[in-house]
């Protein structure tokens, strides 16, 4: 084996590091420790200067380990394994240790014990540096097509957005219908514009496209693989199975409204939902004169406590269509709160109420009382009850999510959220993204949404989409976990079943069921090698080893 | 973030302004005034030596809502990107008189430079993304609730910089009148939103941010107390509502349905909250020892001169005009608009929004590509 | 006019039920029971009927502090006036103040034979028949006589400004034909008496040949400035109160004041203020009186409150306690005069003052009167 | 084949800004990142954490 010889860098980050921990020292004491054949102060490590000073050190001290005692990995990394590659080494041989987050800077008052801290990760970076292995990435290909689940507004978005793009897109739809939730309604506010019109145009665009494929009365009914090569087997109606690899998978499995039983005294003729009374507007059915609208039929109480985010524009947008067909008309709506966020929202609800429909607020804990011709509520902001005759009652209940989405979250190995909804990498900044590559969300399946932000939701979950596609390979980083020890592993399962990514599947071998980890589906969170009791599962560049190690030395000098 | 500052694709022009903006979708040219810093970009890494004994220091830091100054060399945040330094050419002796030059001897890199000039860069783009967010309302005009006149009335924004670890007090939640803990905190919605006079339209974010707001207060000091008065509580996003219910069950966050009417003061500069609480029907005051208002979001100053040069057309409230049935683009084929510049939106609506502007201008550059190649 | 076009004319409709109206109002500060926001709701949810019943529709100040913060611009002051003309149909009608004195007084201005009263007017103080500017004197030679016992002293600030007018060499038409302007009748929702006096008026100024009519009385100005276009157009002579006046002519002239020693406060007329929206006239003026210090109350400007009773209707306990509040916050300031420009106010808070148990040190001006003791 | 691809400009360096610029860069687009302030990071930079998660927000 080669011998093992280690530069140690340490950056004074200008005043940052050094105005607080003697660098100097730091410096002479890396020289003592085990391996070490250079060290180095630098004013900046990060500078121009910095990086050849390290290059031309590695050359001519033939180092084959790199430390850099600095700030965190999450700026510079990338930097100093660049350099490392520059000059002829594997950049897994590099180590950083920081010292300006974790030491000057967290221990800005106690200059002494945060040099004495900082000699503590030194050397205990030292100690993981010498059991370093060198890594390659990992590539693997892309297949060039995406799979879109669900052709409501969202998935016939992202198809046809995908298809311009000149990809391949299979969009299934396991009704008859295109359109999903959307061709129901009536208009689409802001703007006026006919539900119908905007589906059947998006329908009509994606007919131009001969890459898109559209296939209705479809289902999905298993996806194996991983990003860039996932496998689908879909079934369309009474017809043999296809299977078809795909690059990426869109899901844009919609939503559906709850049907209120036992709520209000629903009973589908008199007392309807919102989703019923579009459907009346569009075909000039509903002629009655004395409306009441009751909000959150059925959301934010104990049993579903998320508001659906739509409703209560629904509502005014329907209060201004009845106003609008007959101004004699009376229309209520018996609200909690007035959800209309927004520029266009609030506007609408502007409008309703110049056109003389009337609000009325009641609390939780006293719902209205739907009699036989006539609502009771109490008004909390007025103080009183009042009752209100009606001809007409419309239940605006929320958006629940479709039947089905378990078996989807199953498949796809994608979780949904406690209200079924699907549950994205990261509620802020990654909303269209699952935890697992290669697998995106849009539309109603992820939460209630207007068609503007459905559209949005498409439109966003296809550019990410297509980042893959337009790649044509993905690479990752090799630090993901490793089955190591074929023979130890019992094929119990256990490590698929906590990998949150679903990189690890359990195959039939030749020596019984093993695990089976899909390296470039990996994130190298570690998850299933702290589960494997079996210790069959090895971290790349994070083994045992090497953080052992690190925590022996780092009690013992 | 930093993702995007380490990207070798993304070229960050900071500190610059589009000047103008020619050609047509596929075939723009845009103008770019990169403003001189006085500092060389390549060459300095923030470390800070320069500003140490810089004599300027009464400057009100913009970045910290004017709560702590800085020095006429600065970096607009320890955590900015890119990560240099920028000499304020308005509070600069050396650049005013043409004495000084502290910083430029402290420098031991050699980075300052006083000769540098604007520099115009033109850029040959297929695609504009218009993404100029939002500033927040000053709530000077609101005289009954005392902004600028009380001390211990902030906007929620401010607040932000005192809550935040690297602000100017450390992430204490010390009042601005005598550097005192807030135990007892108000929050204030609707301060210039839904307000005919101001903002007409629902700022959307408020709400929530109350609320976190009011939750990390009491994390600091958990034996305070807080209360948020609001009109509508619009909680509508993804769990939103379930975070309304912990605010209240967890946190012990009082809400109360009601717009502030006025604030005034008491002795000891604590501000006096009077307001009806219309679900008790109740008019009321109450003392807290600092008010927060939760101000109007509008779209970004400046906004309308670009958007004049970009001959992009604006909504009434000055948002950028992007509705269905492409709620990315703009009125000018080759320019998409994501963000608060379009309206409110919270953050996970502006990424989605941002994917999608990408898309459309993705789209452009392939597909131009496409016919050029076919 | 119709319930519905009362809420359309005043923006009812966009009501946010927010309830900074109700927060605002100085009389739900004191008495809950009555609520701005109530009334528009009830008007927007409720019977029209049950709405002009309320006898709490006369206890509204109509001082516009809810109008002023109503971010939905509710024109509440506007919406009173329209309910309170539907509530006289039906013969709902306030409690007047004053055993309904100062209302007879105005109805018998209506008659055509009535002469004003014009021997007050000092012998040294000159005043014309014809001529280019009109002081309007207003109802003050009724105060002065009615008001004698609070010593109130009305007529002070109607001799001011004719002293002040003639300081500026202005030899100021005052005319018997003069009528009461009309404020309160309009405000208690009685229309047509207003219009019979403001036609008076009208008449009266067309025959004076003024171009120009000053005012020492916020109400009188503001009816003059805003009502009276609206009924007869547009007027064919300028309008200014007495303190805008003087502010024009600080611009363009050399004026010096003699010292005056003393701090005072200003308390914002709702009239001049938040309905004219004049809040620096008065301010300037008292600003260039050397040795006078101006300490402004807590509450002031557009947020200024009100003195607590207005039109001489409904006044209680309610209304005794609006103003003994302002006199604290007057005092707090550390103010020995309290300086307004309406004589309204100055009655309504002498008059608390002058109540028993109470140990008020401040003394009340008005502005004319501080204004002309410098000069 | 990416050197012949267009650029393009985006305007505003906030989290939308940001992201566009990502998705754009990750698809093989040059992209000119302009920003007033002299960093990036828009308001959210500003913020101490964010609703609903009360995740940090840099």
């Amino acid at each position: 084996m080669e011998e093992i010889r280690i530069g140690v860098f340490v950056c004074n980050c200008g005043s940052n590091i050094a105005g607080f921990l003697d660098c100097k020292e730091l410096a002479e004491y890396s020289k003592t420790l085990p391996d070490v054949t250079f060290t180095r102060e630098n004013l900046f490590s990060c500078s121009e200067a910095g990086v050849t000073d390290i290059k031309n050190a590695i050359i001519e001290n033939k180092l084959n380990r790199v430390i850099v005692a600095a700030c965190t990995p999450r700026t510079h990394e990338p930097t100093f394994r660049a350099a490392c590659q520059d000059a002829g080494m594997n950049p897994f041989f590099f180590e950083f240790v920081n010292i300006r987050e974790h030491c000057s800077w967290a221990h800005k008052n106690e200059p002494e014990p945060a040099t004495q801290k900082a000699k503590d990760l030194i050397r205990m970076g030292v100690a993981r540096a010498r059991l370093l292995e060198p890594q390659e990435s990992i590539v693997a290909k892309v297949e060039p097509s995406a799979l879109i689940i669900g052709g409501g507004i969202a998935g016939l978005t992202a198809t046809q957005s995908l298809a311009a793009r000149g990809f391949e897109v299979t969009l299934v739809e396991r009704t008859n219908q295109l359109g999903g939730l959307m061709k129901g309604l009536y208009q689409i506010f802001p703007g006026d514009i006919s539900a119908e019109q905007l589906t059947s145009e998006k329908i009509e665009t994606l007919s131009k496209y001969p890459n898109a494929n559209v296939m209705t009365e479809t289902n999905v009914v298993d996806v194996a693989g991983y990003v860039g090569n996932y496998v689908a087997t879909i079934q369309p109606n009474k017809k043999q199975e296809i299977k078809k690899k795909f690059g990426i998978i869109i899901v844009a499995t919609g939503t559906r409204s709850l049907i209120p039983d036992g709520l209000y005294k629903y009973d589908g003729k008199k007392i309807i939902t919102q989703m019923h009374l579009e459907s009346l507007l569009k075909t000039g059915k509903f002629k009655t004169k004395n409306v009441v609208m009751i909000q959150c039929a059925g959301s934010r109480n104990s049993e579903r406590i998320y508001c659906s985010r739509i409703c209560c524009m629904t509502a005014i947008k329907s209060g201004i269509f009845i106003k609008q067909q007959n101004p004699d008309a009376k229309v209520f709506i018996l609200y909690r709160d007035l959800m209309c966020h927004g520029v266009e929202n609030e506007e609408i609800l502007r409008r309703a109420k110049e056109l003389g429909v009337r609000f009325v607020k009641f609390s939780e804990d006293q719902p209205p009382q739907v009699e036989e011709n006539s609502v009771k509520v109490f008004n909390d902001v007025l103080g009183r009850e009042m009752e209100i005759d009606y001809d007409s009652v419309v239940l605006a209940t929320p958006l629940i999510p479709n039947e089905g989405v378990e078996s989807v979250s199953k498949m796809l190995k994608v979780p949904l959220d406690e209200y079924k909804f699907f549950l994205e990498a990261h509620i802020k900044l990654r909303p269209n993204d699952f935890a697992t590559d290669g697998i995106y969300v849009c539309g109603t399946a992820h939460w209630p949404a207007t068609i503007t932000e459905s559209i949005h939701q498409a439109l966003g979950a296809a550019a990410r989409a297509s980042i893959h596609l337009t790649r044509e390979e993905v690479e990752v980083e090799p630090i993901v976990s490793m089955l190591v020890d074929e023979d130890a592993c019992r094929g119990c399962g256990l490590c698929a079943s906590v990998c949150p990514y679903g990189s690890i599947e359990m195959v039939q071998t030749s020596k019984g069921i093993k695990a089976n980890i899909v390296a470039v589906a990996c994130k190298g969170c570690g998850t299933c090698g702290a589960t494997c009791y079996k210790h069959a599962i090895k971290m790349n560049h994070f083994t045992n080893e090497q953080l052992t190690a690190q925590i022996s030395v780092a009690f013992n000098e | 973030m930093l993702d995007v500052g380490r990207h070798p694709n993304v070229n960050i022009l900071a500190y610059s302004e589009v000047e103008s903006l020619k050609g047509d979708i596929g075939n723009f040219t845009a103008t770019v005034r990169k403003k001189a810093r006085y500092v060389d970009e390549d060459i300095c890494n923030a470390c800070g030596d320069c500003l140490v004994k810089c004599p300027v220091k009464k400057i009100p830091d913009d970045f910290d809502m004017g709560l702590k100054n800085r020095k006429a060399v600065y970096q607009y945040f320890s955590q900015g990107i890119p990560a240099v330094m920028t000499i304020d050419p308005d509070n600069c002796i050396y650049l005013k008189k043409g004495k000084c030059g502290v910083c430029k001897t402290k420098c031991v890199k050699g980075a300052i430079d006083y000769e540098q000039k604007d520099k115009i860069l033109e850029l040959d783009v297929g695609a504009v993304i218009v993404a100029t967010g939002l500033d927040v309302f000053d709530p000077t005009p609101l005289t009954q609730y005392g902004y600028g006149k009380m001390k211990n009335v902030i906007t929620g924004l401010e607040y932000e910089r005192l809550i935040n670890a690297t602000g100017p007090t450390g992430g204490n939640l010390l009042r601005p009148s005598d550097g005192e803990m807030a135990h007892k905190v108000a929050y204030v919605q609707c301060v210039g939103s839904r307000d005919f006079n101001y903002c007409n339209y629902c700022s959307s974010v408020c709400c929530m941010y109350a609320i976190k707001d009011a939750m990390l207060g009491r994390e600091h000091e958990p034996d305070s107390e807080s209360y948020i008065f609001h009109t509508d509580f619009r909680n509508v996003g993804k769990w939103f509502q379930k975070y309304e219910i912990r605010g209240k069950e967890e946190y012990g966050i009082n809400y109360i349905r009601g717009r502030v009417a006025d604030i005034t003061e008491d002795e000891n500069q604590n501000p006096i909250l009077w307001y009806e609480d219309t679900e008790t029907r109740e008019v009321k005051s109450l003392n807290v020892e600092m008010a927060v208002l939760s101000t109007a979001a509008m779209a970004a100053k400046g906004s309308s001169e670009l958007a004049k040069k970009l001959g992009v057309n604006l909504s009434e409230h000055g948002f950028v005009a992007a509705g269905l049935p492409y709620p990315s683009d703009t009125n000018v084929p080759g320019i998409f608009a994501c963000g608060f510049c379009i309206g409110p939106a919270d953050i996970p609506e502006s990424v989605a929004q941002a994917s999608a502007a990408a898309n459309r201008a993705a789209e452009v550059v392939f597909l131009g590509e496409k016919k050029k190649t076919a | 006019m119709t319930i519905d076009a009362v809420i359309k004319k005043t923006n009812a409709h966009y009501c946010l039920e927010c309830g900074i109206c109700t927060g605002s109002c100085p009389i739900s500060r004191i008495n809950p029971k009555y609520s701005p926001r109530l009334f528009v709701e009830k008007s927007l949810l409720i019977s029209e009927e049950e709405l002009i019943r309320d006898d709490d529709l006369w206890t509204c100040l109509t001082c516009g502090a809810c109008s002023a913060r109503c971010p939905s611009l509710v024109d509440y002051n506007d919406f009173m006036f329209q309910m309170r003309q539907l509530a006289i149909e039906i013969d709902n009608r306030g409690v007047c103040t004053h055993a309904g004195t100062i209302q007879a007084v105005s109805a018998l201005q209506t008659k055509k034979f009535v002469k004003k009263d014009l021997s007050w007017i000092p012998k040294e103080l000159k005043t014309k028949q014809k001529g280019d500017v009109l002081f309007f004197v207003g109802c003050t030679p009724y105060y002065q006589i009615i008001f004698d016992n609070i010593k109130a002293d009305s007529l002070n600030a109607s001799k001011s400004t004719i002293k002040i007018l003639n300081k500026f060499g202005i030899e100021p038409v005052v005319s018997q034909d003069e009528r009461c302007c009309g404020h309160d009748s309009y405000w208690t929702g009685e229309l047509e008496k207003f219009k019979t006096l403001a036609k008076s008026n009208l008449e009266m100024i067309k025959n004076s040949g003024a171009k120009q009519v000053i005012f020492s009385c916020a109400e009188g100005y503001s009816t003059f400035k805003t009502l009276y276009p609206q009924f007869f157009g547009k007027l064919k002579f300028d309008v200014l109160h007495i303190s805008q006046f003087i502010a024009e002519k600080l611009d363009s002239e050399e004026i010096t004041f003699n010292e005056a020693n003393e701090k005072i406060t200003f308390h914002d007329p709702c009239r001049l203020g938040r309905f004219e929206k004049e809040f620096d006239a008065p301010r300037k003026v008292l600003s260039v009186i050397p040795g006078l210090e101006i300490l402004e109350m807590e509450r002031n400007r557009e947020n200024g409150m009100c003195c607590g009773s207005s039109t001489w209707m409904n006044c209680t306990q309610v209304n005794k306690k609006i103003q003994v509040d302002r006199l604290k916050e007057a005092e707090k300031t550390g103010a020995s005069t309290l300086v307004t420009a309406c004589p309204k106010c100055k009655i309504h808070l002498n008059c608390t003052m002058n109540d028993n148990g109470f140990d008020f040190k401040i003394k009340i001006k008005d502005l004319a009167t501080l204004v002309a003791e410098a000069i | 084949m990416e050197n012949k691809l267009k650029d393009v400009l985006i305007i505003g360096g906030g989290i939308a800004g940001i992201q566009a610029a990502l998705d754009l860069g990750d698809m093989g687009i040059k992209v000119h990142l302009v920003e007033r302030k002299p960093s990036i990071g828009g308001i959210m930079a500003q913020l101490d954490k964010t609703f609903p998660t009360n995740d940090c927000s840099i």
